[in-house]
């Protein structure tokens, strides 16, 4: 007998559970998805497509969707890291397939054989290069972001990607790369290392 | 078809080991890894468990709307644990004893609930049973793995009290390997557990890692890379 | 909004019938066998201690539950009674030593009607294995030690561990394992002796919950 | 012509690392001497197979590390440890204990952690008490000091027991441990004063008939005093130094002494007294060498007063109500735990920023 | 500060504080500063970068081959921080581009070159001889025109610094030097001290401040005796011209690093910390170098711009050490050469002291504003650091940072590139002293770290920020795309539309005229008007090509290539191009394959 | 009164839930890499576990034992457990958003946390009364949080250390944990409670 009564019992807890579960669904549904404009806020937005999607925001939204968070050479580790941190997820390096991380480099045409062709106008996904039909073009280096979408296209090959060149006001205290050291031995050379890390 | 199977196998053991990857399902893992017996029967209960419960719900899983999916999941499991713990009650009664608690806390082994949200839920049945196969004896492998190791230090025995999981015969089983005077008694005590395990996941994360040099050696597939702008 | 909650709780609670019905099913399956897995386990300690010859009365049931936790460490403790020929033949008492090493000790103690001990064994323990563990008798035959030893006195100095001037051994490095046993028997020893008839007088009274017993040893 | 390029400051105050270390082992001497002349040879040689282990074990985890093993063997960190190590244990304990313990400190504790500076916990106290815990029996196996001693060994006696477990006349450990109590026949095996305090104490005798013990012709009991003083003597020479500041001893023993002397003012026949507490067990070691190593204990100067502070209260709960009679080490170990929580709140105010926190 | 007293010859009323922190590394002042300041031959060729302060580039205002005058404007005092240089001594100038910096990172930057006639001849010199009586705004004006910065450290310009200080109550003016080896305000303190007590007034009249404190470290007391003198000199007249309860006083400090930066000695003088993120303004401070204050006269009273300063050249391998007055641009190889610098193997020659300058790479670098000291000391004497171990958290650091942070806190987290962590433990507010370097017993080298780390922190604002605009553009120009391709398919749309319609009218047509209607239409209906439908057909077709050019994928550029008649040498070079590029490709891409 | 001090005591120290007992390991493991998760998830299983101590002990007193339905135990209780879970989300959701945001995402994770099951078990074995059950309900959580923020502060420096590669993450989490527990043996014995 008394288990019936048991079932009976359980059968109600489990009732209003359902019934507050359902009341919950629908007061409380999750609405939009902010993460995106957060995963969006962390990468380059160099918009250069070599994580496989048409942009920074597509692969954001990618990301949230589940997608891995190691597509992104222009971010590199750290962004990644970034990533990993903002959704609690493992950092894994740099997907080797997507390219791997390099210097900042900008877009600079060589003006003298540029035909104008506008191609590397309409591949610019920022609009950084300026100019038009049969005119020279010239990139606006402060607005690339070095992407190299234009290298491509361009018929005659005259944009070259440049290391961003360095200056004093934006030095990162890289005592290694001055250029000139007079290192003789081997305590010296790891010392500067230990400088550099 | 088959290479389903294949990676089922493969994420349940090593990739995706429930213990050693997604570290769900600790608690049992650590505490009653005492002894092999202990391990091995808990590592058969939470199969058993796993496998169930990933059959049933794979099979109801088109009529439960999503907002109660939870509590139904967890009413199934619950259901299937009480089985487990009568069954084992009924049939292993020294190792019921032995467990303890944590019968009933498989329950809470988010493995399991784990395996029926990521995937029973979506797949049908025959391989939902399967991978509650794989995962449940890549989580038992790792049970019976730390279970030895702290045996072995601790007591210097493999199999000491393999009878209450299988009968009196199984007695016979137990294997004193090494005689210590002083056994490490840290191995069976609470610490012991924690950093056993710490040395299985390193462990693996260091095959691993040998794998991934091994595989660096090979070229790198280039992914394809989007256009952003469309040019020609 | 109502529809949904509706169907939500009839889903739940039908799944909670169906849940509930198997387990009760499977409850009662296997209900038997339990309570005879049980009764078996209990008999096999109470067999080593009181051997079938000793009795031909239905120990797991010819039991009383004593009510002395000043003796006997916790309320509600169960005494198995042997009798032959409805003749007492022999009393198993369960008792708690409070003061182990870490936690309570429960120990199985028969004694024969004089008041002889026949045997102790350990129940359930948590002391510190390698150490404390040698109170059990696979590992260790200390507990034999108790064997045919009687109390003399209340306070009688032989019960108590040799490091405090006693008969029996302490473990090295771990006297507080000996010591609470030693403890727990003298006293049930000792109430045993002296309440001997009143023991096999009383009426049974403990049947019907075997499996309480058992859930407080856990 | 070129030039040589460096970051500034280009002046260094020279004072290394291993300058340092050096300095604490110059300040253990007053104290292992002390336990030398006390307890016997059993500490030299515990010294010497701890520092030998740590060292072969730290050049063999730089080694399979990638690490350049000379650098790391001359900054003398393990050298510490396994001195601290070896002068922690029972002087007589077997060799196995010792060299399990170092390893565990060295490989385990200071290395799977990164190394030098990076353990979170005490190597040497987590490797005290994994022995503890895992040997009881080993690790409560002190022998009577020399003054009370029936006998104590000589120096190949004492190697012979920490390798065989007999002196060469056949005698066991257990059997040297007895002490000469003169009246009594029987001889009672050796407990530590600390240890003997709390079985007695757990047997309902008050603490007056406790310190009636043969061990306790002194104030904290034969020997252990004369050792926490020697010690006590290496740890003001540190503060001299300037390698150690005065707030962690200072707020260890503090901390200790204030809950002893309530202690003793509230319940005088249960709870020993100021002068027990600091002056056995290892109190002193504690205070001046263990809680102080800079790796595992808070930072800033608020941090290490939490830190000691928290030591003494962790080292007098566990002595008092705990299972354990001595616990420097656990003490040391539960504050461990608490240094990054303890960091994270006692920063100290930075320049500019007073009317923030307020 | 509020209690404001006549100068009575008497220090001890000033109450110090201190601050926390500090060390006491080896002073060694000696003995560069045992001689006066000595002149020195002057070199044939100046280097003068056009920034040597903080702010913006300022224009150049000569061409190469112009005869410039000592004193003259080389380039405009420009806007916003902007200064100006001048000529050091008169010559000729001979290239305007990119020398190498006096700069940490050996980087270049633009600047001029100026070969000395050596006759040294001034220009015309217009002094404000009597400042008084210009405003205030003229003065600051005056100030800037004659390139006055900061000669104490970061080479604020003056100007700038005085104007945007609201409120001062007291100027601080800051002899304190605490750094080892510098002794260029100490001589001259002792040799110029009536110039910058002139030159504080100024400053003092232009901040309308309460008090002026001459800070001074004990261990100067030469310069501490010359001070006082000049002040008691200088009270007698100031009473007669300014307000009578200004308070002049040298206040003489414990000698510890680094009691001269200006947050410690305000702290040391007043008790009070100036806020993070904040100027000693906000407290009523204004602090100057002595140096500063001595540029200030010079340039008021005798109309000098900015040209020359003192320079300390001492450490061991320096065999004649003392202190120079040296030219601005006078480059440092010139400078050594004139006190006989016998370099060793690996030698540093160091812009600074010995706990806060930079090293050289080549002594082809020019002497700027802000150069104090070219400290060149041998190995012996400042042995380079050792390797660096692991950090083994003794709290060393932490004892003597003068901002209180926890320098082995800041070290771990920015080695482990956690920025937010930096943030939250201050690392903005570290002066970069050095002193936790100094004592640290692992000999990391920690400044360098939070340099690293600073830089790195402003390159990822920087990186954010430029990432904020590109988001933008590439926005917006999807937008644009967007827009436009909406409006091409409208077109479409609306092509098709008028074709259909066009269509439907010429079926019409015949069908009216088998019904034998009248060919007018009734109603002078657009789409049924077969002139209007043919000029919607030519619209509709012109948009379309539109749309098909703004769309298509081959560029006008290239048809018109392929299309070119291939006597056109322009196109045929194009298109020899083209091919180039072409063949270029294609190799790399076998390169690629292969 | 000190029965209860020393029950709390026990519970928190002495038997500690995540070291001793090994209860909501996951969680323990899967939350501590930062001290704010940490914390936000402490006040969570603070909250629910206390919470799900009294409701299943009430469950347990007027339902499964009149009854006599003791194998439908383990069934009740984490169907109480998830409604009590839910119901949290909903209290919390409703009345404060920013609480929300910090507890949100844990409080799903809570359902398989097993120490909240384990105490209501537990309870039931100790035959805990509805004080005791409280009192135990709490400590363990205080336990609970206790070790979790510890070990989450700890964690943030280890993430800084030089770790060698194969135990970095989870094996020196483990291994840390493993020393925590260590450290916790010095509470053995303090209160003698079973
Ligand atoms: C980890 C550990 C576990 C222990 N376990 C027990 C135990 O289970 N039983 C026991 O009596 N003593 C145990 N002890 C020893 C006690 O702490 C105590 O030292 C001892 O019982 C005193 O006895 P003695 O006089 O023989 O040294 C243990 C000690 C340690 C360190
Ligand atoms: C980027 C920057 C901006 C500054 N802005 C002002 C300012 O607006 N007003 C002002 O009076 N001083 C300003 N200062 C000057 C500082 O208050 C300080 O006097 C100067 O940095 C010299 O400090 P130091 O030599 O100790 O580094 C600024 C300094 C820097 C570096
Ligand atoms: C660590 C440190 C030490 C300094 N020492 C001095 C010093 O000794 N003398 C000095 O005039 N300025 C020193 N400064 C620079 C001052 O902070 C401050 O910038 C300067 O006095 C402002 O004057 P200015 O604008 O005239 O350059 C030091 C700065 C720092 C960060
Ligand atoms: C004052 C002082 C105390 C120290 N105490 C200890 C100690 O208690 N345990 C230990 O293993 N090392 C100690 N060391 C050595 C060193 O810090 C230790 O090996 C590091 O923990 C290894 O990373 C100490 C060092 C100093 C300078
Ligand atoms: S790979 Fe390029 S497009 Fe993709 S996210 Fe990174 S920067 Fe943006
Ligand atoms: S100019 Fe070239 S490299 Fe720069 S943003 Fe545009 S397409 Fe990219
Ligand atoms: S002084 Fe050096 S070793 Fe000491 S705490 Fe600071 S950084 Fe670490
Ligand atoms: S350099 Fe920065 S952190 Fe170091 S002592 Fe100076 S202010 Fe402090
Ligand atoms: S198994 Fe215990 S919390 Fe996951």
């Amino acid at each position: 007998m008394s288990w019936i009564i048991g079932i009976i019992a359980l059968s109600v807890l489990a009732l209003v559970a359902g019934l507050i579960l359902g009341f919950a669904a629908i007061r409380f549904r999750v609405e939009g998805d902010p993460i995106v404009e957060q995963i969006d806020q962390i990468l380059p937005q160099t918009q250069c497509g070599q994580c496989g999607y048409p942009g920074c925001r597509p692969y954001a939204q990618a990301i949230a969707d589940g997608d891995e968070l190691n597509k992104c050479p222009p971010g590199g580790q750290a962004t990644i890291d970034r990533l990993a941190d903002l959704l609690g997820r493992e950092a894994k390096p740099l997907d080797a397939a997507h390219g791997a991380e390099d210097v900042k480099k900008v877009a600079v045409i060589r003006e003298d054989e540029c035909i104008g062709c506008t191609k590397c106008i309409q591949a610019c996904p920022v609009d950084a290069i300026m100019g038009a039909t049969r005119q020279m073009h010239t990139v606006i280096a402060d607005e690339c972001t070095g992407c190299d979408l234009c290298v491509e296209p361009c018929p005659v090959d005259c944009i070259d990607m440049l290391p961003l060149p360095s200056k004093p006001e934006r030095w990162t205290w890289n005592l290694e790369q001055i250029p000139v050291q007079n290192i003789t031995d081997a305590a010296t050379a790891q010392q500067s290392q230990g400088g550099e890390r | 078809m088959s290479s389903e199977y294949q990676t089922l196998t493969k994420n349940g053991l090593w990739e995706n080991n429930p213990a050693l990857v997604q570290l769900l399902g600790l608690c049992p893992l650590l505490a009653v890894t005492g002894t092999v017996t202990n391990a091995l029967g808990l590592g058969i209960a939470t199969m058993l468990v796993l496998i169930g419960s990933n059959v049933t719900v794979s099979l109801v899983r088109n009529f439960v709307p999503k907002e109660i999916r939870i509590p139904v999941f967890v009413i199934v499991i619950a259901t299937f644990v009480t089985l487990v713990e009568l069954l084992m009650n009924a049939f292993t009664y020294g190792l019921y004893m032995a467990l303890g608690i944590f019968i009933p806390l498989i329950v809470t082994n988010c493995a399991i609930i784990g395996r029926a949200e990521a995937y029973a839920s979506k797949n049908p049945w025959p391989q939902a049973a399967f991978d509650g196969f794989m995962m449940g004896l890549g989580f038992a492998c790792v049970l019976v793995v730390l279970g030895a190791m702290r045996e072995l230090l601790g007591q210097g025995t493999l199999f000491d009290g393999a009878e209450m999981l299988l009968g009196e015969w199984a007695r016979d089983l137990r294997i004193q390997l090494v005689q210590f005077d002083y056994p490490l008694l840290l191995a069976i005590l609470p610490p012991g557990a924690f950093l056993g395990m710490g040395f299985l996941i390193a462990g693996k994360n260091w095959l691993d890692g040998r794998r991934l040099q091994k595989a660096q050696q090979s070229p790198v597939v280039k992914a394809q890379r989007a256009r952003v702008t469309t040019v020609n | 909004m109502l529809k949904t909650m509706q169907k939500n709780g009839l889903i739940l609670g039908g799944f909670a019938v169906l849940a509930t019905t198997l387990i009760i099913i499977a409850q009662l399956l296997t209900a038997d066998r339990i309570e005879a897995q049980q009764r078996q386990e209990l008999m096999r300690t109470l067999n080593t201690l009181i051997p079938p010859a000793l009795h031909d009365n239905d120990l797991y049931s010819d039991c009383i539950l004593l009510n002395r936790p000043e003796v006997l460490g916790l309320a509600e403790q169960p005494v198995y009674r042997a009798r032959i020929n409805g003749a007492p033949s022999a009393v198993a008492i369960r008792t708690t030593a409070p003061d182990g090493y870490s936690g309570q000790i429960h120990l199985l103690v028969a004694l024969t009607p004089q008041g002889v001990v026949k045997g102790v064994r350990v129940l359930q323990h948590r002391e510190t294995p390698g150490l404390g563990d040698k109170i059990e008798v696979e590992r260790n035959p200390w507990i034999l030690g108790f064997d045919n030893q009687r109390m003399r006195s209340e306070n009688d100095a032989r019960w108590a561990v040799r490091r405090d001037g006693g008969m029996f051994d302490q473990f090295t490095g771990a006297t507080i394992t000996p010591r609470a046993v030693v403890n727990a028997v003298a006293r049930t020893t000792w109430f045993a002796q002296n309440e001997m008839d009143a023991l096999f007088q009383a009426p049974s009274n403990c049947l019907g919950d075997p499996e309480q017993w058992f859930e407080e040893q856990s | 012509m070129s030039f040589f390029i460096a970051s500034s400051p280009h002046h260094h105050l020279r004072r290394s690392t291993a300058d340092l270390m050096r300095l604490v082992l110059i300040a253990m001497i007053p104290g292992v001497l002390a336990q030398w002349y006390f307890f016997g040879w059993g500490v030299i040689l515990q010294l010497i197979l701890a520092i030998g282990v740590a060292l072969a074990a730290e050049a063999v985890c730089l080694l399979a590390r990638n690490r350049e093993p000379s650098s790391g063997l001359r900054d003398y960190t393990a050298v510490v440890t396994a001195a601290l190590l070896a002068v922690s244990i029972p002087p007589l304990a077997p060799w196995w204990v010792i060299v399990i313990g170092t390893l565990f400190s060295i490989v385990i504790v200071k290395h799977l952690f990164g190394g030098v500076g990076h353990n979170i916990f005490n190597p040497a106290m987590a490797g005290y008490v994994l022995l503890l815990v895992s040997f009881p029996v080993q690790m409560t196996s002190w022998l009577p000091p020399a003054t009370i001693a029936q006998e104590l060994p000589g120096f190949w006696d004492s190697v012979r027991v920490l390798l065989f477990g007999f002196t060469g006349d056949g005698y066991s450990l257990e059997q040297i441990r007895r002490v000469d109590t003169g009246a009594m026949l029987d001889a009672v095996v050796m407990a530590t004063p600390l240890d003997h305090i709390k079985t007695e104490l757990a047997q309902g005798y008050t603490l007056s008939e406790a310190k009636s013990a043969i061990i306790f012709q002194g104030a904290a009991g034969t020997g252990w005093q004369w050792v926490n003083l020697a010690y006590l003597a290496g740890g003001l020479y540190l503060l001299k130094q300037r390698v150690i500041t005065w707030h962690i001893p200072g707020a260890l023993l503090g901390s200790l002494g204030l809950l002893a002397l309530i202690g003793a003012v509230f319940a005088p026949d249960s709870l020993p007294n100021v002068d027990i507490h600091l002056l056995s067990g290892a109190t002193m070691l504690a205070a001046f060498f263990i809680a102080t190593d800079p790796v595992s204990a808070a930072t800033s100067t608020r941090g290490k007063l939490v830190y000691a502070a928290l030591i003494g209260l962790l080292i007098y709960v566990i002595r008092t109500w705990g299972g354990y009679p001595d616990a420097v080490a656990f003490a040391v170990l539960l504050a461990n735990l608490c240094v990054p929580v303890i960091d994270q709140y006692t920063r100290p105010t930075v320049y500019g920023h007073h009317e923030e926190r307020r | 500060m509020s209690a404001v007293q006549k100068y009575s010859g008497n220090d001890a009323d000033i109450r110090l504080w201190s601050f926390p922190g500090g060390i006491h590394p080896p002073e060694r002042k000696a003995p560069a500063n045992q001689a006066p300041i000595q002149r020195l031959a002057l070199a044939d060729e100046f280097i003068i970068p056009l920034r040597q302060h903080i702010g913006a580039l300022s224009e150049v205002q000569v061409a190469v081959g112009d005869h410039v005058l000592k004193g003259d404007l080389l380039s405009a005092p420009g806007i916003e921080h902007g200064l100006p240089v001048h000529a050091p001594t008169s010559g000729e100038i001979i290239e305007i581009g990119e020398f190498p910096l006096n700069h940490p990172s050996g980087l270049s930057g633009p600047g001029i070159r100026l070969r000395s006639d050596h006759l040294d001849s001034w220009g015309e010199r217009k002094p404000l001889a009597d400042y008084q009586q210009h405003n205030h705004l003229e003065v600051l004006e005056h100030l800037q025109h004659m390139g006055i910065a900061g000669l104490g450290g970061a080479g604020f310009p003056t100007a700038r610094k005085v104007a945007s200080a609201q409120g001062i109550d007291c100027l601080i003016i800051n002899g304190a030097e605490c750094e080892p080896y510098i002794a260029a305000d100490d001589r001259l303190m002792r040799e110029h001290a009536d110039e910058i007590v002139r030159g504080s007034l100024i400053l003092q009249w232009l901040t309308h401040a309460k008090s002026i404190l001459i800070a001074i470290e004990d261990n100067k007391p030469e310069a501490i005796a010359a001070m006082r003198n000049a002040l008691a000199q200088a009270n007698e007249n100031t009473l007669a011209t300014q307000a009578s309860e200004l308070a002049l006083k040298v206040v003489v400090i414990p000698t510890k690093y680094p009691s001269g930066g200006e947050r410690q000695l305000t702290q040391i003088l007043t008790g009070k910390q100036v806020p993070a993120n904040g100027l000693p303004a906000d407290i009523g401070i204004l602090m100057h170098n002595t140096g500063t204050a001595w540029a200030v006269c010079r340039a008021i009273d005798h109309g000098e711009p900015l040209l020359e300063r003192v320079v300390t050249l001492t450490g061991e391998a320096i065999r004649r050490p003392c202190t120079a007055w040296v030219p601005l641009g006078t480059p440092v190889q010139h400078l050594l050469e004139q006190v006989d610098f016998q370099p060793e193997a690996q030698q540093r020659v160091i812009i600074g002291g010995p706990m806060m300058g930079f090293t050289l790479p080549h002594l082809q670098v020019p002497v700027i504003k802000t150069t104090n000291c070219v400290l060149a000391p041998t190995r012996k004497e400042l042995p380079p650091a050792g390797p660096e171990m692991p950090c083994i958290r003794c709290g060393a650091c932490a004892d003597v940072c003068p901002a209180s942070l926890l320098p082995q806190q800041l070290y771990w987290l920015a080695n482990a590139n956690d920025y937010d962590g930096l943030k939250a433990h201050h690392l903005a507010d570290c002066i970069e002293c050095g002193a936790c370097a100094y004592v640290c017993p692992s000999e990391i080298p920690l400044v360098q770290y939070y340099r690293q780390a600073k830089a790195e922190m402003r390159e990822q604002a920087i990186e954010h920020h430029k990432a904020e605009i590109a988001r933008q553009r590439f926005e917006a120009r999807q937008a644009r795309l967007e827009r436009e391709k909406q409006e091409r398919l409208e077109r479409h749309a609306q092509a098709a539309k008028a074709r259909e319609e066009a269509l439907a009218a010429r079926k019409q047509q015949p069908q009216a005229s088998d019904d034998g209607a009248p060919r007018t239409p009734a109603k002078p209906d657009a789409n049924t008007d077969p002139v209007a439908s043919a000029v919607a057909r030519a619209k509709a077709r012109k948009a379309e090509r539109e749309a098909a050019r703004a769309e298509s994928k081959e560029s006008p550029a290239e048809s018109a290539t392929e299309a070119a008649p291939p006597e056109d040498p322009k196109k045929a070079a194009v298109a020899a191009a083209i091919a180039r590029a072409k063949a270029r490709k294609a190799a790399k891409q076998k390169d690629e394959d292969s | 009164m000190t029965e209860i001090l020393l029950l709390l005591i026990a519970t928190v120290l002495v038997n500690n839930f995540v070291l001793v007992q090994f209860l909501g390991l996951c969680p323990f493991m899967g939350v501590s890499n930062k001290l704010e998760t940490a914390i936000g998830m402490s006040m969570a299983t603070t909250f629910v576990l206390t919470l799900a101590s009294v409701s299943s002990y009430l469950v347990n007193q007027y339902i499964l034992q009149p009854l006599d339905l003791m194998s439908l135990r383990t069934l009740s209780f984490i169907l109480v457990i998830a409604v009590v879970v839910q119901f949290t989300e909903m209290v919390v959701h409703k009345t404060s958003p920013t609480l929300y945001r910090l507890l949100g995402i844990f409080l799903p994770l809570i359902t398989s946390n097993c120490a909240v099951l384990g105490v209501a078990l537990l309870n039931v074995n100790e035959q805990h009364n509805f004080i005791e059950s409280i009192v135990y309900g709490f400590g363990a959580a205080v336990g609970f949080s206790l070790v979790l923020i510890l070990f989450s502060a700890l964690r943030e420096r280890i993430a800084a250390a030089d770790v060698p590669l194969p135990f970095k993450g989870a094996a020196i989490g483990m291994i840390t944990a493993g020393l925590m527990s260590l450290a916790f043996m010095g509470f053995a014995g303090l209160v003698s409670f079973s």
